[in-house]
């Protein structure tokens, strides 16, 4: 029963324009498998098929379609030329939904019918086709750099960078305060500069020493300017006695002191007693 | 502050007459080749400056005259009007002729936009060389759009503001033969009716976020 | 095309009219990447056209526009009207905060003036750099008070207008006194911590030197 149906079906189309079809089809796979690599995939090879049927795309005979791309991949392989396996998975395909359309709908199978499957078929083309009038009126308008122009001498817009600087109230008062507190909080230093320093004691007595013969009273070997600033001038006793005790300790001086709180009194050591 | 101070302050920073302002957006836009948004302009002018009122007063004054202002997106550009470009061969750029899959693929993701990859491919037909799509963004007709919320969050594609100045669209709604198109129901995003799907790369669910951008 | 032939053809009886050279002229000055002379234009013009006339037209069109037409030797160009480069810049502006020598320089001035650089020095116990001064006098925060009639006659600095504006002050009176910064904890023990970041160091002597390097 099946099989009649498909025969009756097959009649139906066959007895119109089935014979031309098939030399139509085969004309048209014979000039077209001379460019398969001209074309850009299996559906814009359908589209080209479809071409042939000078219909409207919306009235195309998918059927037919089918066939057409059967008998150019049937022709392909007669002439030994490997087609991409794109175009092998279409013809699969297409071969599957040809026998949809031939046979009678099971109503076991749950998938969609032949006729769904042919329709969205040739919605993709349609699709095609439109997407690519689409391109061409594109490409066809007025573009850019061809018919339109641009400024041609742009003039470069200068980037200048200008500072402002701001402060607010706090700052200046924060300033401010910090200006008329700084000795509050001054941390605690060794303030140095009424200090004369042993070293210095020392060296100014190693260059004295030599000419000292005779029992100097060692205030005498203080630095000059000592006698108005008190605190400088205990300093530098301080360490001037330090000093000579380090020259004894060398061997270069000597020192005497008469009496308690009498002044001490220095000479270079070996001088002759006067 | 009072109201009085304020409105002596308002009318020193008065923005310059209409006609002025008009001056100043054209020598801005004649300066520059590439378009200038409002927003630009203004940053550009004076204080209270309206660049919309100059714009259109603009526009006005250039109509039919040898070179245009036209709104590209949401920009602004003066350039030369079409019927002229015969005399502009010199300054004709070169540029190198776009393949059928390129022109096809730019068509798509402008029609479609935003569109992925797979969206591209199902639409062709064949799959999208990476060249084609590499070709686009560097003419920076192209760029990339939002993701897709979709399974494997697929990156969409769309076109540019350089898109639109150089085929001298206003926008993508202004795209030649789109009414028709959406109208003959060709840019819905149809999915195949089942599994059976060939070639087996595409996934059907993908589509169906695909709502068309030109809805709004 | 077929526009161009037309074009063609009709130039074989007549001249096209002189506002069509003139739109021509624009055109091309408009595209071209540099001036173009009188014969360059013609060159590309339709047979018999004469652009003198259509840039005398020229001209006057865009006689106090944005744009004008200017002769550049031998050749003509368009070019931004010359009182609208201002135009052609974008500023930007950064804010930064005024430098410590500064404020403090500014916060002596506020609660002394008038006073001398001498007396600003002896105050913040460090020398004033002539940069330090001259930018608060370009903020106009600062101006030149009277000679104080000492000998050398001195000139002393007062605080401005302008000052009292932007730190929202009456006069120099509602500046707070010691007592007040005090108690408004502006005076506890240790300067405040933004002010030791520079320095790192707690050493008042060291942030003096510190400052000194950042005068200029």
């Amino acid at each position: 029963m099946g099989v009649a149906m498909v025969t009756d079906r097959f009649d139906e189309t066959a007895a119109g324009e089935g014979a031309f079809d098939s030399v139509a089809d085969r004309m048209a796979a014979e000039s077209l498998i001379v460019d398969v690599d001209g074309f850009e995939g299996p559906l814009d090879l359908l589209l080209t098929l479809g071409r042939t049927q000078k219909v409207d795309l919306r009235q195309i005979s998918v059927l037919q379609l089918a066939r057409q791309y059967l008998a150019f991949v049937e022709k392909a392989k007669a002439l030994r030329i490997e087609l991409a396996a794109d175009y092998l998975v279409m013809a699969a395909w297409l071969a599957f939904l040809k026998s949809r359309l031939l046979l009678p709908p099971d109503p076991t199978d749950e998938g969609p019918s032949g006729e769904e499957l042919a329709a969205h078929l040739a919605f993709q083309l349609e699709r095609l086709q439109a997407m690519r009038e689409a391109a061409a009126r594109l490409m066809a308008r007025d573009r850019l750099g061809r018919d339109v122009f641009a400024r041609g001498i742009p003039e470069d817009v200068m980037r200048v960078k200008r500072v402002i600087h701001t402060a607010t109230l706090l700052d200046l008062m924060h300033a401010y305060a910090r200006i008329r507190t700084r000795d509050e909080f001054r941390p605690y230093v060794m303030d140095r500069d009424w200090v004369v320093t042993l070293d210095e004691a020392l060296d100014r007595m190693r260059g004295l020493i030599g000419f000292s013969g005779t029992w100097t009273d060692i205030s005498s070997y203080l630095p000059e300017g000592m006698g108005s600033d008190p605190a400088r001038r205990r300093s530098a006793t301080a360490s001037t006695f330090a000093a000579a005790l380090e020259l004894v300790k060398e061997g270069r001086a000597e020192l005497r002191q008469s009496e308690h709180f009498a002044p001490v009194q220095l000479r270079r050591k070996g001088a002759a007693d006067a | 502050m009072s109201e009085e101070t304020e409105n002596k302050e308002q009318s020193l920073f008065e923005a310059p007459p209409p006609a002025e302002q008009e001056r100043m957006c054209e020598a801005m836009l004649f300066a520059s080749a590439e378009p200038l948004t409002r927003a630009e302009l203004e940053a550009r002018m004076p204080h209270g400056c309206d660049a919309a009122q100059a714009l259109a007063n603009l526009a006005r004054r250039y109509e039919g005259r040898g070179v245009r202002l036209i709104k590209v997106g949401e920009a602004w550009a003066m350039r030369t009007a079409p019927d002229l470009g015969y005399l502009m061969q010199k300054e004709t750029v070169e540029t190198r002729k776009l393949s059928r899959a390129a022109t096809e693929t730019l068509a798509i993701i402008a029609y479609h936009q935003p569109v992925t990859r797979a969206e591209i491919e199902e639409i062709r037909g064949v799959s999208v060389s990476r060249g084609t799509l590499d070709q686009l963004l560097e003419l920076e007709w192209v760029r990339f759009g939002r993701r897709r919320s979709t399974p494997g969050r697929p990156v969409t594609f769309v076109v540019t503001q350089h898109f639109l100045d150089h085929f001298g669209l206003e926008s993508t709604r202004d795209l030649p033969g789109l009414k028709e198109l959406r109208a003959a129901g060709l840019l819905d995003s149809r999915p195949p009716p089942d599994s059976l799907t060939r070639g087996g790369g595409e996934d059907g669910d993908e589509d169906d976020e695909q709502d068309m951008l030109f809805d709004d």
